[in-house]
């Protein structure tokens, strides 16, 4: 794999930013507040001052949902949706195809390209697991954003692997005997490195600097990139749709969402959070985690603070053993 | 339409062989088919092929029933597999044994039929150092096809198919092995 | 609005990039952002989080709002740092329409 | 420039497998994606080879399972490029909702489908109960009879798939091992007219147009999505004209000519039999053993399953003296009337208004061998039946009472 010399390309300032026309138009038909189509955006405003255009493969989910009823479309690139747990080996025929058309000198070589695979968690993380596994190790050449919402959103707050432990979806709804999701999430980064690809990283819109560097790594690295966002879903959360950024910011501060990379196996916190704060100021947002501050639950919140902190020290463990190796 | 029945063990090369007939035949122009009865088995274990050829065009997609010659690579499998089924009595049995055919039809209590038997285990150990019955065994056969198809043609679609992946001295330690079993058989 | 199936193109490919637009998701709107220009420092961070891309900016300064798509999320109000965004019940300007 | 390899008309002993590898490698497609599965392994080990010694320009995408061989399939198509792949049996299965998705895109993908045996019980061995499974996703359905005629079909399939009238996907059927693994005599067509024939892919709606970007697989609602599914009708009704002419474009250059069905000595015929792929073959032999013996006996293959030739098989049937039909069906309908092809020749008989005495035969299933001798005995039923006799409705051939 090319290594990724990045450093000297550097992106405008956000303003200068605004002087590209919206690739993402207005009209699509996603909540109020959802945090996918900034994502989308702020990928949009690294492609645009790059010069690169982007070709979609999108999973089944809210974006796709939501961005192409007929017969209008958002989009103003080429875009494929072909099913929910397939964008992955949608998009890598996709790329497939580019190379073989190239080389057949089919296609304008004054174009610069990038492929891209969308999913939410449930198309990422679990149904579309094993095709995302088989495109990366196959090592073509794209980027897999999963814009993780914790849940099946588009259906209706279905838990998902994604979504995290004690949290109220309805297919696993808190109750007389159930507290929500009993399992942990999955943490999905670090599945994606262990296929010993160029790049991965987890970001989040609120940080859009930091995402956007991200995401301009993962365009100009050749080879498969995963980047893992943290996209607020106003309704699923039962968060306050104007809080998304905050609600966002705070799971990075609180480092229940850690923003890091994984460099050519290099593991790298991004971001630190000079003191960071307690776990219940991310929870207390958001209505999928009331049952939890009724009196008595106080462990259940330790439990999960003990988890981010387990999370944390083990991804400074990686970065500390990354300097090592 | 002459149809033919391979006897062997997983491993032994009869499909291969089975596979050399039906070739070679075409590239002579005639037709032909080389049909493996496919299961899960392994090495070792008893496996049928067969062979169909003809002058005109074979529209068979099935088993071979009513063989015209039966070909049996592996001696061991005259007890373990009824090698005469579906033939009559002026079917040809084809057999690897150092017996005679004689011997083989006192043995097994055959009735009519034409037995050929060529020691192609002591062929294939002498010329290929290795338990290989397959080519011998194609070798005798074309013999006992009376000019059906060509030795030659098989010689040529041997060094066509294993040409590039056997070393020079294999490949013509096989042909020598064809000849050999060729010459060596031997009927009533 | 939608052609009969004869004259649509095959395969329910969209031809017309960006065609949403003609879809007026304003018409979701309960809350108004109002745009007070004076206030307006032109940092962008309203125009860098709308999900829905209707903070509109000509040459590098914020100049209003797409009323026809949005959708009142408010993020912009909530996110801007000099209060040159407020949210106001959108009644308030129906009626005036 | 990839080496030709085949300069002139040359006769090859070639299996199934073999064949439809070698006129992957002629077609040049530009990406195959592609799993292996029994018994379509070889083939796909024949055109990785193929790649692997630049015989084909063809971008190989080796991928982990038969739902991202389609996907890719379709990812592919829809960015221009000629896309095919290969699956048998459980593998189509596992396709089955890309399938809809290939069709329902109007992407003119090629597979060859090595037909299998569906689980459970596993069997690896052939029947077309993957093909029947899957008859109405949309796709355009071609059967073999043997392994030329597979060669055949898939460079046909590929004009049949990307004219302008249908732009549907084919797929193209061979029975698994007897057809796919047993070698056969094989006329193979140069290269370069392989070439001209297939001819230059002419994308609809490209991907990879960035100047003109296109919005594939859009939600289509209540409100649209009926209309793209008549579109879908008119496309295979078209296609049954394309698949018409492009037998006969294939005859002119080849001079062998494909049409929508075979018959085999039907215009004396008293019995007809109608079949599907290599049990045609040995039908035909069957045929004139008995016709010897004065039996007069004659075969309708299908090729074309979809769209399925009614009028040409009604045709058929009217020009000979038919008395009674055997219908022959390498796959089940459970809770059905009887096979899926039995149902098809019913209902050609009810658009002629035109009804003659039929049974169905269950035969082959999992690779159970249909030999002469059980031709015979279905001629025999199909005469009493011809005779006033009650015969069952379905019949099964070979099967251990």
């Amino acid at each position: 794999m090319a290594e990724v010399k990045t450093a000297e390309i550097k992106l405008p300032p956000l303003k200068k930013l605004t002087n590209y026309p919206e690739k993402l138009a207005p009209g699509h038909r996603l909540c109020a507040g959802c945090g996918a189509s900034i994502i989308i955006r702020q990928m949009y405003m690294v492609a645009n001052a790059l010069g690169y255009e982007l070709i979609w493969a999108n999973a089944t989910g809210c974006v796709e949902v939501c961005t192409s009823i007929y017969p209008y479309t958002s989009w103003k690139s080429p875009w494929i949706h072909s099913a929910f747990e397939n964008a992955a080996a949608t998009i890598a025929g996709v790329e497939a195809a580019y190379k073989a058309l190239k080389r057949k000198g089919k296609l304008p070589t004054d174009k610069k390209v990038k492929f891209v695979a969308l999913g939410g968690d449930g198309g990422t993380y679990d149904i579309g697991f094993q095709s995302l596994s088989g495109a990366l190790e196959r090592g073509h050449d794209f980027i897999y954003v999963c814009y993780d919402n914790e849940a099946y959103m588009n259906t209706g707050i279905q838990r998902s692997s994604a979504t995290p432990k004690y949290a109220n979806t309805t297919t696993q709804p808190v109750g007389s005997e159930s507290l929500g999701k009993p399992q942990h999430k999955k943490w999905m980064p670090e599945v994606a490195a262990a296929h010993g690809i160029p790049y991965v990283a987890q970001a989040a819109p609120s940080h859009w600097k930091d995402f956007m560097e991200k995401f301009k790594k993962a365009l100009l690295t050749e080879g498969p990139s995963f980047i893992n966002v943290f996209s607020v879903c106003p309704r699923g959360w039962r968060s306050k749709e104007e809080e998304g950024i905050l609600v966002t910011k705070l799971a990075v501060e609180t480092n229940y969402w850690p923003l890091f990379e994984v460099e050519n196996g290099k593991w790298r916190i991004t971001y630190r959070p000079k003191n960071p704060k307690p776990i219940e100021e991310f929870l207390k947002l958001q209505g999928r985690f009331k049952h939890l501050f009724k009196p008595g639950m106080e462990s259940k919140i330790k439990e999960l603070q003990d988890e981010v902190n387990r999370r944390w020290e083990w991804l400074n463990k990686l970065e500390q053993l990354s300097r090592e190796v | 339409m002459i149809e033919i029945r391979w006897h062997a063990r997983g491993g032994q090369g009869a499909v291969t062989a089975s596979k050399i007939l039906a070739s070679a035949a075409i590239r002579e122009g005639k037709y032909a088919q080389s049909n493996p009865d496919y299961g899960a088995e392994r090495s070792g274990a008893p496996l049928r092929a067969y062979n169909r050829v003809s002058e005109n065009p074979i529209p068979h997609h099935c088993m071979v029933l009513n063989p015209n010659i039966v070909v049996v690579v592996d001696p061991t499998l005259l007890k373990a597999v009824p090698f005469l089924e579906g033939t009559d009595e002026d079917a040809i049995l084809v057999i690897n044994t150092d017996k005679t055919p004689q011997e083989i039809r006192e043995k097994y209590g055959i009735k009519g039929r034409k037995i050929y038997t060529v020691d192609a285990t002591k062929i294939a150990m002498e010329e290929l150092k290795r338990p290989l019955m397959n080519i011998p065994m194609l070798g005798a056969l074309i013999k006992v096809l009376g000019g059906l198809v060509d030795i030659k043609s098989v010689e040529e679609d041997i060094k066509k198919a294993f040409g590039k992946k056997l070393p020079e001295n294999v490949l013509e330690a096989n042909i020598r092995a064809l000849y050999r079993a060729y010459e060596e058989v031997q009927s009533e | 609005m939608i052609k009969g199936w004869k004259d649509l193109p095959i395969g329910a490919v969209i031809l017309e990039p960006g065609s949403s637009e003609k879809y007026h998701t304003g018409e979701w709107r309960a809350w108004r952002p109002v745009f007070e220009e004076s206030k307006c420092v032109n940092c962008m961070i309203c125009w860098v989080f709308c999900p829905d891309s209707c903070i509109l900016v000509k040459e590098e300064k914020m100049v209003g709002i797409d009323y026809d798509h949005c959708k009142g999320c408010g993020i912009c109000a909530h996110e801007c740092p000099t209060g040159a965004l407020e949210m106001k019940p959108e009644y308030l300007f129906r009626e005036e329409d | 420039m990839r080496p030709e390899v085949i300069k002139e008309v040359t006769y090859v002993p070639y299996s199934g497998n073999m064949a439809a590898a070698e006129a992957m490698r002629q077609i040049n497609p530009d990406v195959v994606a592609a799993y292996p599965i029994t018994p379509q392994t070889e083939l796909m080990q024949f055109f990785a080879d193929f790649v692997a010694n630049g015989l084909v320009d063809t971008e190989y995408i080796p991928v982990e399972s038969e739902h991202s061989a389609m996907s890719a399939c379709v990812g592919a198509a829809a960015a221009g490029a000629r896309a095919m792949t290969a699956t048998a049996g459980p593998g189509l299965a596992y396709m089955w909702e890309v399938l809809g998705i290939a069709s329902g895109m109007r992407l003119p993908v090629v597979m060859t489908v090595v037909n299998r045996a569906l689980s459970a019980p596993i069997n690896i061995h052939g029947d077309q109960s993957d093909m029947m499974g899957a008859r109405d996703q949309g796709w355009i359905m071609l059967f073999s009879e043997n392994a030329e005629e597979q060669y055949d079909n898939l460079i046909q399939a590929i004009k049949i798939a990307e004219d302008e009238r249908t732009r549907l996907p084919v797929m193209v059927g061979m029975d698994g091992f007897v057809v796919s693994h047993a070698i056969d005599r094989v006329r193979l067509l140069p290269d370069r007219a392989v070439e001209e024939f297939v001819g230059e892919n002419k994308p609809m709606y490209s991907l990879l147009d960035v100047d003109n970007p296109v919005t594939h697989g859009a939600v289509a609602m209540t409100d649209s999505y009926m209309e793209f599914k008549r579109q879908q009708r008119e496309a295979m009704l078209h296609a049954y004209k394309v698949i018409r002419e492009v037998g006969e474009a294939f005859a002119d250059v080849f001079g062998k000519k494909y049409e929508h069905i075979e018959t085999y000595k039907t215009d004396d015929a008293d019995y007809i039999l109608i079949i599907i792929g290599s049990t045609a073959g040995t039908a035909k032999a069957v045929i004139d053993k008995v016709r010897e013996k004065g039996v007069k006996v004659g075969l309708i293959k299908i090729r074309t399953f979809r769209p399925f030739p009614y009028y040409d098989v009604m045709d058929a049937i009217a020009a000979s003296n038919c008395k009674a039909i055997g219908v022959f069906d390498r796959a089940e309908t459970f809770g059905g009337a009887a096979g899926p092809l039995f149902g098809e020749v019913a209902t050609a008989m009810f658009l002629r208004n035109k009804h003659y005495p039929m049974i169905d035969f269950i035969y082959g299933l999992g690779g159970r061998d249909t030999n002469v001798n059980h031709i015979e005995e279905a001629i025999d039923k199909v005469m009493k039946l011809a005779a006033g006799e009650e015969i069952p409705l379905v019949n099964y051939l070979n099967l251990r009472e």
